[in-house]
């Protein structure tokens, strides 16, 4: 029993470390400068927004949810901190990033309050604010653009500015990861959120909050998609009102990817990581070998589909496992 | 049940609320639409919302129309798609406006709806990214395509001293402008003069920016010894501009093309973009202003050689454009270096 | 225990008929109505209601199976995919000089085999929510697309092709009357057929449906097919419409579709809501795009008030059905078990 | 009274539309198992779910070791001792056995806030050992057996040093030999002085555990026995009202040719070869244990899972069943066991339900004849008696013996040649049981063969032709009714090590 139990969590991050490892060594071939560190830093800056709101994606499937509107959230508060920084240039970058993180969360209750309060399926739920969002943002906005010139260069320093050599958004979603990680496996509530997804009934009569916590999953959603939309926002030191329009999609995928079922209860950091990077990869490194860019799309679709596959088979089988070792 | 009823009320009084909220909210956008009917109306279809570029050109648009005491409205849709903007064109024939100038998110898609236009009298004419010869009476060019080519290659040649590897960072692989500039581009090369400049790839960042940083990315991992990158478009360039001061690489590798200077203007100042092009947008919709009211008035039928008057423009004449159409030429790309760049980055 | 008759007429009465959410539909439409022909005055000319359709059918033909899909409490999110990728076919093939007639059925053989595609990975990886499927056959098909046409258009159909979007019979353009077809045959599918009965009891109860010898798998698979085959319908008309078409239209109609469907009141939980919801949302948004259009509102406006909407109809919905029997639903245990108990003990 | 450590008087709980809990008494001595019977929906979950605090009575009082105490959530019960181990495992499959056992009440580090996941583990392992349990505290609960869960889940009551715990229909999935287990448990837990509620269906358990019996009928409070003094008829008749004999109304039918019959049916994990035959109007009973493989074996038959080997064969042709419409086709009908979940689409107008099964005969070309539905439901209900005002009722309105004589006029709107009846009487009140055993003994007479899966050895012995035992996934032996005896049945189904 215990074999295959640990046998078959273990196998999914095997997998999918496997395959990262073949399509680096695919990469390197056709690409020499692919595993340079310089590269791998850009890599990993350029994947660290989508490893950050992975985090909270992460939270909200493991309770049986989906959250469609962060996308939305990522330009709103982006937009928000950006129109700030233009008007009272001076003020400090910790600011600006508490800033969206406090718009991100806003967000975030108003899903929580939907889905947790009204029962809204959390699909719909977050369909609708998707489409609210974006269009606040736009008006907030009046359409414009927040340029290069007129943010501090405090500001860009967010995203641009390093550590040891490590560009904060990497040192950030490190961060984020770890503590992550600690909270979800090592705390009550993180454990609960489990339990949440795992049986909301066995829930409710074991006396957990289950309400307060599908709020507070969604909440932290809202609240890692603003620090996301504040640091794409400095990255790419402009603010639009369509940053990241259909991100929403590559975050769910790359949870997905990561093993977290969307069926709830079950998803592992590591899974997580990995997925995330994996696909980042795909995302960032397509350019750099020859593949013609039309492809890329194909290729991940294809992927994804089959870490998916892999899971559903490799449950099955440990499954039918099971049923041989029963007396009859 | 009661309860529902409620809830339904309040569904109605939203509704209610919700839309003159749409219409405040507006207000500042629309320009008076069906309220006066009286004066001519003059449309402007932009590529989407939320673009300055855009912003500059409907806002030039707008102020040569007023200047003459006929109304405008500015459109666009929300997503830069050839779909929304059927619907837009639909809903602006059935105002019945005089005239429509549309700025195309795709060649060809828009040819049906435009020709329905023109079949009602209404008369359309492409601005700055053009619509097909059949589906326009005439394109007002921003700059004329070959200059555009050849200076690109020229700054190219005195930023890398005369030789080494250049790329093209572009827009998507069907923006027809882009398309023909960059043939422009192979042209000149193809010179003597030119023949130590190897132009090593062409990356498309569909002018999406987190697209366009990995492929400006992927060329400098690619092409170690690249010194220039051409990039024709405002969010391509900026981009671009972006990698390349993050990595600090002002001074090494070069960076050019055509850019917005409120985008550029830091990279511009840090040097990493020593100068780039552009028209000024605002000038191009003040000419498709006076293009609209002159093709209205009948002064001018789209056909080669007609001449009108564009205002503080001056005297604008009709010429034979690359794709078989007709077209007008605004002028050579405005150059933007450090000595002026101060000044316009707050312009557009 | 006495004899005693059962009655098989049923007792009609206004206040149940009118409490119907359609109706509330219809009062929103009436009030789209009125507010727009206040705002300009060219909403109420002869031919709006004939003609301004014509402006945003072309989606709406997906509107019929997602309502489908969703009664049947699946989702699918690859619909705009799938008419991309139809699309793109069907334009190529024509250039590659297969004549007209076959590129359309090219067209609509294609968007079928995607439905069946999903359809098949449905029904033999039942553990996988029809989200995460859908999700990755909606980032292939797309991709799929691009790898076809690499990012260029294609297109120069025929003239009488362009008929298609664009024309009419007499004031009735052509779409709206295949629309109207569609829509029809939808309904009848789904409210007077043992197909739309089947669907009902699988999204109300699939456990039961199966056991009462629903022969589960071949329904999702029928209804994966017409969805991809309605996808075909749309990629016909919108690039009749388009004149020539790119991997990259339909983005996002998706979602778009479930709006429309879920603001007609159909539960994604399964098993409720009827084919005149989605029909009339169709026609609200449409209306509501088109009225504001001509007053030229911004687009994003728009985007909110279809927000605001969708949240405000699922709001009404949920107190409408409490979330009785929705066992889908986040719901307390303790609705569960007094339901348990309702049919458990003796009356 | 201090030798009672619980004690309830006049609980009332009433829920939309139906009372749950009608004045009902229940006391519990300290360090005694008190068995709880009576038939589903009798009230007994109801108030287990009371005492748990899930529910608050609406009347009543409650003493805890004399003192009247309030109990308004689970919380509340977990202070007080009160553990419940329900009919469905509440366990969360994806969480560790260690987590299962201890989740809301983890051991927290002060200042990390961290869970002490070695000393959890190391208590947990302890757990498990006092319980004799083998499994690792680190394996996904998910992976466990049934019957390993309930380990884990009394392991949690113990771990929340729990004094009264609660066992909903403990046995139910288990098989006879992981309940064997379970007794020794639950018997050690007695010693050790924790006072249990056994609650069951089955007389097995309860004679062979429980020193006191509490009988609940249609939500009242019947009676309280000591077991050594009452006998096994009386608890029957207290539970459902009347003198047994007189609702088997068996009648003599002629008995016809073979008409079905499985040959070395097996399916891994659940039976093993399993063979038998029906006969034109004979009534064959399936019994044995739950959790001998009896459903399993009618599912498998009915397509809705799909056996490894095996014939079936219906009229002498051999079928090969796919799913469940492949087998209505061929004429097999299957009355389901958990009636709402696999029964009835409960908010679904009568008339919908009956023609689901049979569709096809209410249209042409797919096109549906609602008269035609209706007439059918009105002629089928009324011939069942079903109690309803029209057929547009919704199924959930309706009570649960008049939902199973829906289910039944399911079948009977088709042309059945074999019916596989799961637990027919399953949680109906008595009259409705009557009237399904008349149903029963009329399709005999129409020529159906007829399979009753029961665990009510009355109901087996009084209304069959031939018993089929089951034990542990395997037909034990097949006795001819006429010649069969209680102790018979029983000594088949039973591993021979219990009543040794």
């Amino acid at each position: 029993m215990r074999r295959s139990a640990s046998f078959t969590e273990s196998f999914r991050e095997l997998g999918l470390l496997v395959f990262i490892v073949i399509i680096c060594a695919i990469f390197q071939i056709r690409n020499h400068n692919f595993l340079t560190l310089e590269n791998i830093d850009d890599l990993l800056t350029n994947t660290a927004i989508l490893s950050i709101m992975s985090v909270g994606m992460m939270m909200v499937i493991l309770t049986r949810g989906i959250d469609l509107s962060v996308g939305s959230t990522v330009a709103i508060a982006g937009m928000v901190s950006a129109l700030t920084v233009q008007f009272f240039r001076g003020i400090s970058p910790v600011v600006s990033v508490l800033e969206s993180v406090a718009v991100g969360t806003v967000v975030g209750i108003l899903n929580g309050l939907l889905v947790a309060r009204f029962n809204v399926l959390p699909i719909i739920a977050t369909l609708g604010t998707m489409n609210v969002i974006r269009g606040l943002t736009y008006v907030i906005s009046g359409g414009a653009w927040v340029s290069s010139y007129q943010m501090s260069s405090g500001f860009k320093g967010i995203a641009t500015g390093e550590l040891l050599g490590v560009s904060n958004p990497i040192i950030m979603a490190v961060v984020i990861n770890v503590a992550f990680f600690y909270f979800i496996n090592h705390m009550r509530t993180g454990r609960q959120i489990y339990a949440v997804g795992s049986n909301p009934e066995a829930a409710d009569i074991s006396g957990i909050p289950r309400r307060r916590i599908i709020w507070l999953v969604y909440t932290l959603m809202g609240a890692l998609s603003g620090l996301g939309g504040v640091i794409w926002v400095a990255k790419f030191a402009s603010a639009q009102s369509d940053t990241a329009t259909g991100f929403e999609l590559s975050v769910i995928a790359a949870t997905v990817l990561g093993g977290v079922s969307i069926a709830g209860g079950s998803g592992k950091v590591s899974g997580l990581i990995l997925g995330t990077i994996l696909l980042g990869i795909l995302n960032n490194a397509l350019p750099l070998i020859n593949v013609s860019p039309f492809w890329q799309q194909a290729i991940q679709g294809v992927v994804i589909l089959a870490a998916v596959l892999t899971n559903v088979l490799v449950k099955r089988n440990n499954q039918r496992f099971a049923l041989r070792r029963r007396a009859i | 049940m009661r309860k529902f009823l409620i809830r339904a009320a309040v569904i109605v009084a939203i509704m209610a609320i919700a839309l003159p909220v749409a219409l405040f909210a507006s207000g500042g956008k629309e320009q008076g639409g069906g309220a006066a009917g009286g004066t001519a109306k003059y449309a402007i279809v932009f590529k989407n919302t939320g673009n300055p570029y855009g912003d500059r050109q409907m806002g030039g648009f707008k102020a040569g129309i007023e200047e003459q005491g006929f109304q405008a409205i500015l459109r666009a849709p929300d997503q830069p798609t050839a779909e929304a903007q059927i619907q837009i064109l639909e809903q602006l024939i059935s105002q019945k406006v005089a005239a429509i100038c549309i700025v195309g998110n795709d060649k060809d898609a828009l040819q049906p709806v435009l020709t329905k236009a023109m079949s009602q009298g209404i008369k359309v004419f492409s601005l700055d990214s053009g619509v097909n010869p059949q589906s326009r009476m005439v394109h007002v060019n921003q700059a004329d395509s070959e200059k555009i080519g050849t200076t690109l290659i020229q700054a190219a040649y005195d930023m890398s001293g005369g030789s080494g590897d250049i790329a093209i960072l572009s827009a998507t692989s069907q923006a027809t402008n882009q398309n023909l500039w960059i043939d422009f581009m192979k042209k000149t090369l193809a010179q003597p003069k030119y023949a130590n400049l190897h132009l090593v790839k062409i990356a498309y960042g569909d002018d999406i920016r987190d697209k366009s940083v990995s492929e400006a990315e992927g060329l400098l991992q690619s092409f170690p010894n690249l010194k220039v990158i051409i990039a024709p478009t405002t969010v391509g360039i900026a981009a671009a501009g972006k990698v390349l001061t993050d990595k600090g690489l002002g001074g090494k590798v070069f960076l050019t093309g055509l850019g917005l200077p409120s985008e550029m203007a830091t990279y511009i100042e840090n040097g990493v973009c020593p100068y780039m092009f552009l028209w000024n947008p605002i000038d191009v919709g003040y000419l498709g202003a006076y293009t609209a009211t002159a093709l209205v008035s009948g002064k001018i039928t789209g056909k080669v050689g007609e001449k009108f008057t564009a205002g503080r423009l001056g005297e604008k004449v009709i010429t034979q454009a690359p794709d078989g159409g007709t077209e007008i030429l605004l002028g050579p790309p405005f150059k933007f270096d450090k000595n002026n760049i101060e000044d316009w980055k707050k312009v557009y | 225990m006495v004899e005693r008759s059962i009655r098989v007429e049923r007792l009609w009465s206004w206040r149940t008929f009118f409490l119907q959410w359609e109706w509330l539909l219809v009062l929103i439409f009436i009030a789209v109505n009125i507010v727009n022909s206040t705002l300009s005055p060219y909403y109420f000319t002869a031919d709006t209601f004939l003609q301004t359709p014509m402006t945003f059918l072309d989606m709406s033909f997906l509107v019929l199976p997602m309502t489908m899909v969703i009664i049947l409490g699946n989702i699918d999110i690859s619909v705009g995919s799938t008419v991309a990728l139809s699309a793109v076919v069907m334009a190529v093939a024509y250039n590659a000089g297969l004549p007209m007639v076959l590129s359309i059925v090219l067209c609509l053989l294609v968007a079928s085999a995607c439905g069946l595609v999903n359809g098949l990975l449905m029904t033999r990886f039942k553990e996988l929510s029809s989200v995460i499927v859908t999700l990755a056959t909606m980032i292939i098909y797309r991709g799929i697309a691009y790898v076809i046409l690499q990012d260029q258009a294609a297109g120069k159909f025929p003239k009488w092709y362009s008929a298609l979007g664009w024309g009419s019979v007499g004031k009735v353009p052509i779409i709206l009357i295949v629309f109207a077809i569609c829509a029809v045959v939808f309904g009848l599918l789904l409210h007077k057929t043992s197909f739309g009965r089947k669907i009902y009891g699988m999204g109300s109860n699939l456990t039961a449906s199966r056991y009462s010898g629903v022969n589960t798998d071949s329904i999702i698979m029928i209804v994966s097919v017409l969805t991809g085959l309605m996808a075909g319908f749309t990629a016909l008309f919108l690039s009749s419409r388009m004149g020539s078409t790119r991997p990259n239209v339909a983005q996002g109609y998706e979602l778009s579709v479930i709006a429309m469907v879920v603001l007609g009141g159909v539960s994604t939980s399964g098993g409720k809501g009827r084919i005149a919801g989605p029909l009339l949302a169709i026609f609200i948004i449409g209306f509501l795009n088109y009225g504001l259009g001509l007053v030229n509102v911004q687009a994003q406006v728009l985007l909110i008030i279809v927000g605001l909407l969708l949240i405000l109809s699922v709001l009404v919905l949920n107190v409408r059905f409490g979330g009785r029997y929705k066992r889908s639903v986040p719901g307390t245990a303790k609705k569960l078990a007094a339901q348990e108990h309702s049919s458990e003990t003796t009356p | 009274m201090a030798d009672r450590i619980l004690e309830l008087t006049h609980i009332t709980k009433t829920f939309p539309g139906v009372k749950a809990l009608n004045d009902v008494h229940f006391d519990l001595k300290h360090g005694e198992i008190h068995a709880l019977i009576g038939e589903n929906g009798a009230g007994k979950s109801t108030l287990i779910k009371v005492i748990t605090g899930v529910y608050q009575p609406d009347s009543g009082q409650i003493l805890f070791e004399g003192t009247p105490v309030e109990i308004h959530s689970t919380a509340d019960s977990q202070r007080l001792g009160i553990a419940a181990i329900y009919q469905h495992v509440t366990c969360y499959p994806d969480l560790s056995v260690t987590e299962n056992i201890f989740i809301g009440h983890e051991k927290i580090q002060p200042f990390t806030r961290k869970i002490d996941w070695r000393d959890l583990h190391e208590r947990a392992g302890q757990l498990l050992a006092q319980l004799d349990a083998d499994f690792d505290p680190r394996a996904l609960m998910g992976n466990l057996s049934v019957a390993q869960q309930q380990i884990v889940e009394i392991a949690k009551a113990l771990s929340a040093n729990a004094r009264i715990i609660i066992m909903d229909e403990p046995t139910a999935p288990l098989t006879a030999r992981e309940s064997e287990d379970l007794y020794k448990t639950t018997e050690s837990l007695r010693d050790k002085g924790v006072s249990i509620i056994f609650i069951s269906h089955r007389m097995e358990d309860m004679y062979r555990l429980a020193s006191r019996v509490t009988v609940f009928r249609d939500a009242r409070y019947v009676g309280t026995w000591n077991l050594n003094e009452a006998k096994r008829e009386d608890l029957i008749m207290a539970m459902v009202g009347r003198e047994i004999t007189q609702f088997f109304p068996k009648r003599k039918v002629a008995i016809g040719e073979e008409v079905f019959r499985v040959e070395g049916l097996s399916r891994t994990g659940f039976f093993k070869d399993v063979s038998f035959s029906v006969r034109k109007g004979e009534i064959l009973a399936m019994t044995g244990l739950i959790g001998a493989g009896r459903t399993e074996v009618c599912e498998a038959i009915y397509g809705v899972t799909h056996p490894d080997k095996g014939h079936v064969i219906l009229e002498g042709q051999e079928l090969h069943i796919g799913n469940p419409a492949q087998a209505i086709e061929k004429g097999i009908g299957y009355l389901p066991e958990d009636r709402l979940r696999q029964g009835l689409v409960l908010e679904w107008e009568l008339s919908k339900n009956v023609t689901l099964p049979t569709l096809r005969k209410f249209a042409t070309l797919g096109w549906l004849h609602p008269r035609k539905e209706n007439a059918v439901t009105k002629e089928l209900a009324e011939k069942l008696e079903v109690r309803a005002g029209s057929v547009f009722d919704l199924a959930a309105t309706l009570s649960g013996g008049n939902q199973q004589k829906i289910i039944v006029a399911k079948l009977l709107a088709g042309t059945m040649k074999v019916i596989i009846l799961d637990e027919p009487t399953k949680g109906v009140d008595v009259g409705a049981k009557t009237a399904i055993f008349n149903i029963m003994n009329d399709l005999a007479e129409m020529g159906y063969g007829i399979i009753m899966v029961s665990s009510e050895m009355p109901e087996v012995l009084g209304m069959s032709d031939r018993i089929v035992v089951m034990r542990d996934g395997r037909v034990a032996t097949i006795l001819e009714t006429a010649t069969a005896s209680q102790e018979q049945i029983l000594r088949a189904a039973m591993p021979e090590t219990v009543h040794a």
